[in-house]
């Protein structure tokens, strides 16, 4: 690490944060590590910040070591991107809805 | 409420030997447990003995003489406050004997006591007062032209309270508050005999002596030589409301004396089983806040940041907010706006906060100030044990025979507690210290810890292994214990891995500072020495290892076979009055009220069906997440209440980076807080004087908050929060937050049990309170661990990406001080500030004088994230190599050093581990002095009348 | 070359034994240093070595060194234990006093040392404790409470620390018994202790003595260096008081021993289950210890066969004061006032008649002559309003005022006071205004600060103008008796509680000096 | 001094019942005890500051300023006042220059009162600079004042 400031992006940072939780794990052995991973990631991400690690393995798969690799591989199995949901903002009754106007 | 003394019945309880012996006392038969003074006994048959230096949170002591009676039997009377009660004894504590000796000794005192009693503070609630009108004491024989105490200067240098020698009539009781209650020892008498005085330290001022103003004293005087100087200003009190303190996680039960609307004074209640009647600085008298000039009791707005603020209704505020976040959220999505709950706020108040996260904004973006302290205790014990909590009750400290301090420091940062862990410390109880400062634990008068570790910030992980690796090496574990309560199958994968060499404390020696040897003397200590109790603090979570060290302080627990019983488990000493409950109300980003994950279909649907809506099933944003994402324009509003995430949180420009990114903060608090600085709607909130509800302490309790007086600011902050939700159309009609706790109740099966009228009965409970514990869990996991089999979890040593070079070679850790509360928002508004007025860098005395520093020179601390200037301290508290600072001042912005390093499972931030340089300096940086003009920029208000 | 002894007891060097000591060992003798025999008109005393046994000469001065080797000096007293001040005595535990090098473990033992220690040893700590309860041996200290029972309580209480504390605080004026036992005989008081520690399972010692005592810490100190091996694994300090004289109240010891302010602590508990450092403790005076030796060596019977009443064995009496034969004189119990004062005491050293004596320090109460007939026993003394304490009694001609002596009880209480309880801490203050209003009245002058109080507590205790009280003598004398009463009764210690009996002893003795006929006797009880 | 603390409590152990020793070596060694080496005294023994002034306060023997070059004790207890000791101490107020419990203005001797050396029957006694002096007349008197006037 060098001595400069450190401003991380938010792509630098979730890389960063699922290598750092991998390397809590990695005594466990390499497989049940992508296991822990893939089950923390799924509990404790946000839907957009799982949607982000799974393009940042799809679009620069080398700065993902492999067990993160392999359990984010496993994480988007089955996901499909998240985005704003309509239909459950406007289950909200219709004066929210209004004021949101 | 009206207003009455405590019964006080002189002596405290007997030690329990379970046996009991009957008596006669003035002809009244009573039973009594063995060992109970006479005096106590009476007391409690209705006999009042008349009494001057007894009281019953103290041992007994027998020099005011006033308590004398006769026994059957037995030569001269016995004092009974020293007299232990015997079967078939027959006392008689009323004979016209005994009325002329207490007459006899009190005609002694009056008349070394001034006769002002007209114009004397305490007249009508002094004990001497009542006592000579008691024995009816009228004429002093002796005359007035004796020698006498009196005419002494009054020692008015406590911000809070005056001390008269001239009052004092030497029962002692002071001197013995400060020794057994809060275990100080800064008041002595000075001289002997009839010059006898009331000395703090060295014949002193109060001010400038040993003494930490907790009071204890003052409550104990029964004149008016000690005195609150509010009691001298006011009046004494008329009336009496009990409730919990708003500090720190211990949670102490007050009595709130009022004169008419006006609260006189704090005074700790004795049947608060938190504090048992003690008290601290912050709690007893620092709630001047509540009153002071910079509240905020309008609600205000603005457009931007850079404009002035504008005072506004509290209609156009609320409406404002609602149409705010629903534009929001139309334009950049659902999950575009979040919200912070307080863990200063009440259980409902944090439960309301959520809801509203959850069923208003229709997302989980909510997270808390728990984030940034004791998150990882909730990750790390729910794994291992199935709590997110501790595991005792404060009392059982005193059943603890080695007490395991990691990470803490109680006597600033809990003292109520700390004064009871002294209290068994002084009664034989071993300590171990695991700290790289040397805290007042480690020595400080009557406490010497047996062993103290002082490792490298950032090592905690490794010392624990090591501490592991010996009890498993050593065989000092409990194999009984394990095998019946744990996964034998996990506990030797866990072992296997402690017991390689690499993980022994002469392999860390190197690391992590400490000599191998003591490292092993300790734990064989924590192993073999009875009872084995855990506290912890923030030095244990704020690491980039958080969660890691929980669970490696929970495997040791479970090893030793101390969890389950009492005197015994892990405590994890909270920080915030009511981080417990905040945590408990669903507050973070993952999880329902109850620690119930959003993902699980069972709990949401309980929810969806209570609350009318879907919730979502995917975890929301946690807070440095959430500025991350406002940085990068996906998250856009936000509601924060009572938290000061730019002061409290790590990295101030990531802070301030994401709050100016954002289109709509709103922020609710007391006060123009630094946060509010990037706020463009302000919603005033009410202390906790000024509403009902809960706090839940560090010890899962459960206790009521009681308004005393009107919200300055016009609502409660539930009602706010309500007033908000219903302008987004959620349609609440709450109007006691007793409706929220039944809610609460009915939504989270570990508060079932929990109501109101219960809470007003029993005055506390400790949850899980429900069917399977109708009277709540003092201790967990008896029997056997809430999840099932007790999980050992292995634990590696991952060191922090946060490390020390040629450019950065010291470490920083950080912490707080007795006098100050967090942030300061509070205590830095109160004459606290006596004590503590600046924050200081705490640096050691060789690391100092290779920068060529002295004691006071201002240094720029400098650290990879920024840099900022304060004042040294020069001590050999801190090791070479480290240096330590609190936080509780803005200008110092010593988050503006710390880095946003995290926790690796929680993000917790790595407060106490930032490699910095500390340089001499000539003045503030250029940080401090932008923000400061900033500051003052932002915080023109416009007010009301002029904004029409 | 002639062997000669001369005391290196504190009084004897007071009186200048060391400068004699120093002139004999100039004329080429070997001198040794013993302690006292314990009759101060005849120190600084010389005893030579002669075929006809230790020849004594005194009192003696460094000029007469000459004169007394050739045995032709005037003050030849021959043998001294066949002095009559000597021969009436029964020397149990001062048996040694004044004979041997008081450091010389030989001596010791030649003198019958440590058998009681060896016989102890063999016996089983109950069996040491029953023979110190068949002795009947009470607590020389004052209180008289049998020792056997202190240490039964002892040996009873469960636990594995155990202490023996020595009470040589003998702060009392009039006594000194313990300071010539400690300075003459320390072997004898540590063999008393090691047998203690025996009977009941204590590990460590403590003999705190006052430090007005110089000679007698320094003495104990070498002692006990000399002696460790023997004690072993036993083991004694001394501890240093501080000029406290509350000190010597077992509890207020106890704490001074800790390192604590010495006030006095509320009883129960009893020192005998929670004393030093909260453990099991016997805490006994230096002559109750010093006396089991005797009692172990010799069988409890031998000392039970001497004795009076419930008082058995020996009590070395001090006399003190205005005395012609002032010094050490151990007898059973039973002896009348009289005979110690007259007959043994040989009356004044003023010559003047006695007037009045204190028995039992400072106290004690005051007798007129009239009461000489009370035999020396506890039992009698407190039926007669007074105490033995410490066993010194302080002899007073004519020419004293007891109302100056009942003030300066008042004062001694005053200054002496730790100032716990309020009884003892104001009641004392408030003592000597009073006495200071009956003197000024019976006086007929008005008190003034200056007069009445030039010295140190005067300013202290005048801080005020005076005010409309009634200041008659009989008013006062009245308010006395009440704030006596209240001392007595209320007080938390001995020292509040027991300064009424020299104060009422003198107003009822001696009331003419009070100014007025006060009422006879009728509020003592 | 605080090099002397730091000696005698490594040869004599730190705990708290050897803060009377202690006082005592340190006011053997200085003469007094200086109120400055309280907190320094108190951190030795692990006791607050206020513990420690309340011990020494507490005690006769203790001194917290510097006493006379030479110090009379001279003892005013019933058997020297049997003996005569109240005259002999206005006497020795007088010839000494100074009152009971008061060091002279120009240092050279302090007066205290003691209560009761154990010579009580030889009395007036005296400590003179910790020497025993008995039977004190005028004559003896005179020579304690020659003495402590060197």
């Amino acid at each position: 690490m060098s001595d400069e400031p450190h401003v991380m992006s938010t792509t630098q940072r979730l890389v960063y944060m699922a290598e750092q939780i991998a390397r809590n794990f990695a005594a466990l052995g390499e497989d049940r590590t992508v296991t822990a991973l893939a089950e923390h990631l799924t509990s404790y991400w946000d839907p957009h910040m799982k949607d982000q690690i799974v393009a940042i393995a799809r679009d620069h798969p080398d700065s993902l070591s492999p067990p993160v690799a392999a359990a984010v591989a496993r994480l988007a199995q089955g996901r499909t991107p998240a985005g704003p949901n309509p239909a459950q903002f406007n289950a909200v009754d219709e004066v929210g809805h209004c004021d949101a106007g | 409420m009206t207003f009455s003394r405590e019964t006080d019945h002189g002596t405290p309880p007997a030690i329990a030997t379970g046996k009991s012996v009957t008596l006669t006392i003035d002809g009244q038969s009573a039973t009594m447990p063995e060992g109970t003074s006479i005096m106590r006994a009476a007391s409690l048959t209705g006999c009042s003995i008349p009494k001057l230096c007894a009281t019953d949170n103290m041992e007994s002591f027998g020099s005011c003489r006033l308590c004398l009676v006769e026994v059957e039997g037995r030569a001269g009377y016995p004092a009974s406050c020293t007299t232990p009660v015997a079967d078939g004894m027959v006392v008689r504590t009323q004979t016209d004997r005994l009325k002329q000796l207490r007459r006899g000794v009190m005609e002694l005192y009056i008349s070394d006591h001034p006769l002002d009693c007209l114009t004397c503070a305490a007249n009508g609630d002094c004990e001497l007062q009542d006592q000579a009108g008691a024995v009816g004491l009228r004429d002093v024989r002796y005359g007035y032209d004796g020698a006498t105490n009196m005419g002494q200067a009054k020692d008015q240098s406590n911000p809070y309270f005056d001390f008269d020698p001239s009052k004092c009539i030497v029962c002692s009781r002071c001197v013995r508050a400060c020794e057994e209650v809060q275990g100080t020892f800064a008041l002595t008498i000075e001289n002997k005999g009839f010059e006898s005085k009331v000395s703090p330290s060295q014949g002193e001022d109060f001010l400038g002596s040993e003494c930490v103003s907790c009071g204890a004293c003052v409550q104990a005087c029964p004149t008016a030589s000690l005195i609150e100087k509010k009691v001298v200003e006011i009046g004494t009190p008329d009336r009496a409301v009990i409730t919990t303190c708003a500090y720190c996680g211990v949670g102490c039960t007050f009595r709130a004396e009022m004169r008419g609307e006006e609260l006189v004074r704090m005074v700790p209640w004795k049947e608060g089983k938190a504090n048992r009647g003690h008290s601290c600085v912050k709690g007893r008298f620092a709630w001047g806040y509540a009153q002071h000039q910079d509240r905020i009791l309008n609600p205000m707005i603005r457009a931007s940041v850079s404009e002035p603020w504008r005072e506004v209704s509290w209609e156009e505020a609320i409406a404002h907010t609602a149409s705010e976040f629903r534009r929001i959220q139309a334009k950049y999505g659902t999950r575009s706006i979040g919200g912070i709950t307080s863990s200063r706020c009440t259980n409902e108040e944090t439960f309301l906060v959520q809801k509203l996260v959850r069923q208003g904004f229709g997302n989980n973006n909510v997270d808390t100030c728990a984030r940034v302290c004791h998150s990882p205790t909730g990750y790390g014990l729910s794994k291992t044990f199935g709590t997110s909590a501790g595991t005792q009750d404060f009392d059982s400290v005193m059943k603890a025979d080695v007490i395991l301090v990691i990470g803490a420091n109680p006597t600033d940062g809990h003292p109520v507690f700390a004064s009871r862990m002294k209290k068994r410390l002084r009664q034989g109880a071993k300590l171990i210290v695991i700290d790289p400062r040397r805290t007042d634990l480690v020595q400080s008068p009557h406490v010497m810890a047996e062993h103290h570790l002082p490792l490298r910030p950032g090592t905690n992980v490794a010392m624990l292994t090591a501490l592991a690796h010996v009890i498993v090496t050593e065989k000092l574990y409990d194999e009984a214990f394990i095998r019946e309560r744990c996964d034998w199958d996990e506990f030797q994968d866990w072992a296997d891995f402690v017991s390689e060499p690499a993980r022994s404390p002469e392999a860390i020696e190197p690391l992590a500072g400490v000599k191998a040897e003591e490292v092993r003397a300790a734990a064989r200590l924590y192993a073999t020495g009875g009872n084995g109790a855990i506290y912890y603090g923030l030095g244990v979570t704020e690491h980039s290892q958080g969660s890691s060290t929980v669970m490696a302080i929970a495997n040791l627990a479970m090893a030793t076979g101390n969890v389950g019983r009492e005197g015994v488990g892990v405590n994890p000493l909270r920080g915030q009055n009511n981080v417990q409950g905040a945590c408990d109300m669903g507050s973070f980003p993952h999880e329902f009220s109850g620690y119930r994950h959003v993902s699980d279909d069972a709990t949401r649907g309980l929810f969806e069906q209570a609350w009318g809506v879907t919730l979502d099933g995917e975890p929301g944003l946690r807070i440095p997440n959430m500025l991350d994402a406002a940085t990068d324009g996906r998250f856009k509003g936000i509601f924060i209440q009572g938290e000061d995430i730019l002061q409290s949180d790590p990295n101030t420009h990531h802070v301030a980076a994401g709050l100016a990114a954002m289109e709509c903060v709103v922020v609710q608090d007391l006060f123009l807080n630094e946060t509010a600085n990037y706020a463009h709607i302000f919603l005033p909130g009410s202390t906790f004087l000024e509403k009902d509800g809960t706090f839940t302490n560090a010890e899962r309790r459960i206790q009521m908050v009681r308004k005393v007086m009107a919200p300055l600011n016009g609502y409660a902050d539930w009602e706010i929060v309500q007033l908000v939700a219903n302008a987004m159309g959620l349609g609440w009609s709450y109007d006691h937050p007793a409706q929220i706790m039944d809610e609460i109740a009915a939504l989270t099966p570990t508060f079932a049990g929990v109501h109101y009228d219960r809470l007003e009965a029993e005055g506390s409970l400790q949850w899980p309170a429900n069917e399977a514990a109708p009277d709540g869990t003092p201790t967990m996991h008896i029997g056997g661990f809430v999840r099932g089999k007790g999980k050992f979890v292995v634990t590696d040593y991952v060191p922090t990406d946060e490390k020390t070079g040629p450019r950065f070679p010291l470490l920083l850790t950080t912490g707080r001080i007795l006098s100050h509360y967090n942030v300061g928002a509070q205590t830095r508004r109160t004459s606290n500030t006596a004590w503590h007025p600046e924050d200081r860098l705490e640096i050691h005395p060789s690391d100092a004088e290779n920068r060529g520093l002295k004691d006071g020179d201002w240094v720029t601390l400098r650290s990879r994230a920024g840099e900022t200037t304060l004042r040294a301290l020069i001590t050999e508290r801190v090791a070479p190599g480290v240096v330590y600072t609190t936080f509780h001042h803005p200008e110092t912005q010593a988050n503006v050093i710390t880095t946003d390093f995290s926790d690796w499972a929680t993000n917790c931030p790595e407060y106490k581990v930032t490699a910095v340089q500390v340089s001499a300096s000539n003045g503030p940086s250029e940080w401090q002095q932008d923000y400061a003009s900033q500051a003052r920029n932002s915080r023109r208000v416009v007010p009301l009348a002029a904004a029409e | 070359m002639t062997r000669v002894f001369i005391s290196r007891d504190m009084a004897s060097a007071a009186l200048g034994a060391d400068d004699v000591a120093r002139a004999f060992a100039e004329a080429g003798c070997e001198v040794v240093r013993t302690g006292s025999r314990g009759l101060f008109s005849i120190e600084p005393l010389v005893e030579v070595e002669t075929e006809q046994g230790r020849i004594g000469f005194g009192p003696i001065a460094p000029r007469d060194v000459a004169a007394v080797l050739v045995g032709s000096h005037a003050q030849r007293l021959g043998r001294v234990e066949e002095l009559p001040f000597f021969a009436g005595q029964q020397r149990f535990t001062f048996a040694r006093c004044g004979i041997i090098d008081p450091l010389s473990l030989a001596d010791y033992a030649a003198h019958a040392g440590w058998q009681g220690l060896e016989k102890a040893r063999g016996l089983s700590p109950q069996a040491v404790v029953d023979a110190v309860k068949a002795s009947g041996l009470r607590g020389r200290g004052g209180a008289g409470f049998p020792t056997g029972i202190k240490w039964q309580t002892v040996l009873e209480a469960a636990s594995s620390t155990k202490f023996i504390v020595c009470n040589a605080d003998e702060g009392d004026s009039g006594t000194f018994a313990d300071r010539m036992l400690m300075e003459g005989d320390p072997y004898c008081l540590i063999e008393g202790m090691a047998i203690a520690a025996h009977a009941v399972g204590a590990g460590h010692g403590y003999i705190y003595i006052r430090s007005e005592y110089p000679y007698a810490i320094k003495t104990m100190r070498a002692a006990i260096d000399a002696s460790a091996h023997l004690i072993a694994p036993f083991t004694l300090e001394v501890r240093e008081g501080a000029g406290a004289y509350v000190c010597g109240e077992e509890t207020a010891l106890l704490d001074s021993i800790e390192g604590k302010r010495g006030q006095v602590r509320a009883k129960p508990p009893l020192p005998a289950l929670q004393g030093l450092f909260g453990e099991p403790t016997v805490i006994n005076n230096v002559l109750s210890l010093a006396a089991v030796p005797f009692i172990l060596a010799e069988g409890a019977n031998a000392y039970a066969a001497v004795g009076f009443g419930r008082s058995r064995g020996t009590m070395p009496v001090q006399l003190a004061g205005n005395v012609r034969h002032g010094g050490l004189y151990e007898i059973g119990f039973g002896i009348t006032l009289g005979e110690l004062v007259n007959e043994i005491g040989g009356g004044t050293a003023s010559g003047r008649p006695v007037r009045a004596v204190q028995v039992g320090g400072p106290l004690g109460a005051y007798f007129p002559p009239s009461m000489f007939h009370l035999p020396f026993d506890y039992e009698a003394f407190a039926q007669a309003g007074g105490l033995i304490g410490h066993a010194g009694i302080t002899v007073f001609d004519d020419s004293v005022d007891m109302a100056h002596m009942a003030r300066f009880a008042m004062e001694f209480c005053a200054a002496e006071s730790c100032g716990k309880c309020t009884p003892c801490r104001i009641g004392s203050t408030r003592g000597v205004e009073i006495m200071d209003r009956i003197i000024g009245a019976r006086d007929a002058a008005p008190v003034t600060v200056s007069e009445a109080n030039g010295g140190y507590l005067g300013k202290a205790l005048y801080s005020r103008s005076p005010d409309r009280i009634d200041v008659s003598i009989e008013a006062q004398t009245s308010l006395l008796r009440d704030l006596a009463d209240t001392m007595k009764y209320g007080s938390l210690c001995a020292l509040g509680g027991f300064t009424p009996y020299p104060v009422l002893s003198a107003l009822d003795y001696f009331p003419e000096d009070f100014g007025a006929a006060a009422p006879a006797k009728e509020a003592a009880e | 001094m605080e090099e002397f603390i730091g000696a005698w409590l490594s040869a004599n152990g730190a705990a708290r019942d050897r803060l009377l020793p202690l006082l005592h070596a340190i006011q053997e060694e200085a003469g007094y005890i200086d109120d400055a080496l309280v907190p320094v005294i108190a951190k030795a023994l692990n006791l607050s500051r206020a513990d420690v002034h309340g011990v020494i306060t507490f005690y006769h023997d203790f001194r917290r300023r510097a006493p006379g070059r030479h110090v009379v004790k001279l003892c005013r207890a019933e058997s020297c006042q049997a003996r005569g000791a109240a005259a002999l101490e206005v006497q020795a107020q007088d010839r000494l220059g100074v009152a009971m419990g008061e060091t002279r203005a120009d240092g050279q001797v302090a007066l205290e009162p003691v209560y009761c050396l154990g010579l009580c029957a030889i009395g007036p006694n005296a400590l003179v600079d910790g020497r025993p002096v008995a039977r004190i007349d005028g004559a003896v008197l005179e020579q304690i004042a020659v003495e402590v006037a060197a």
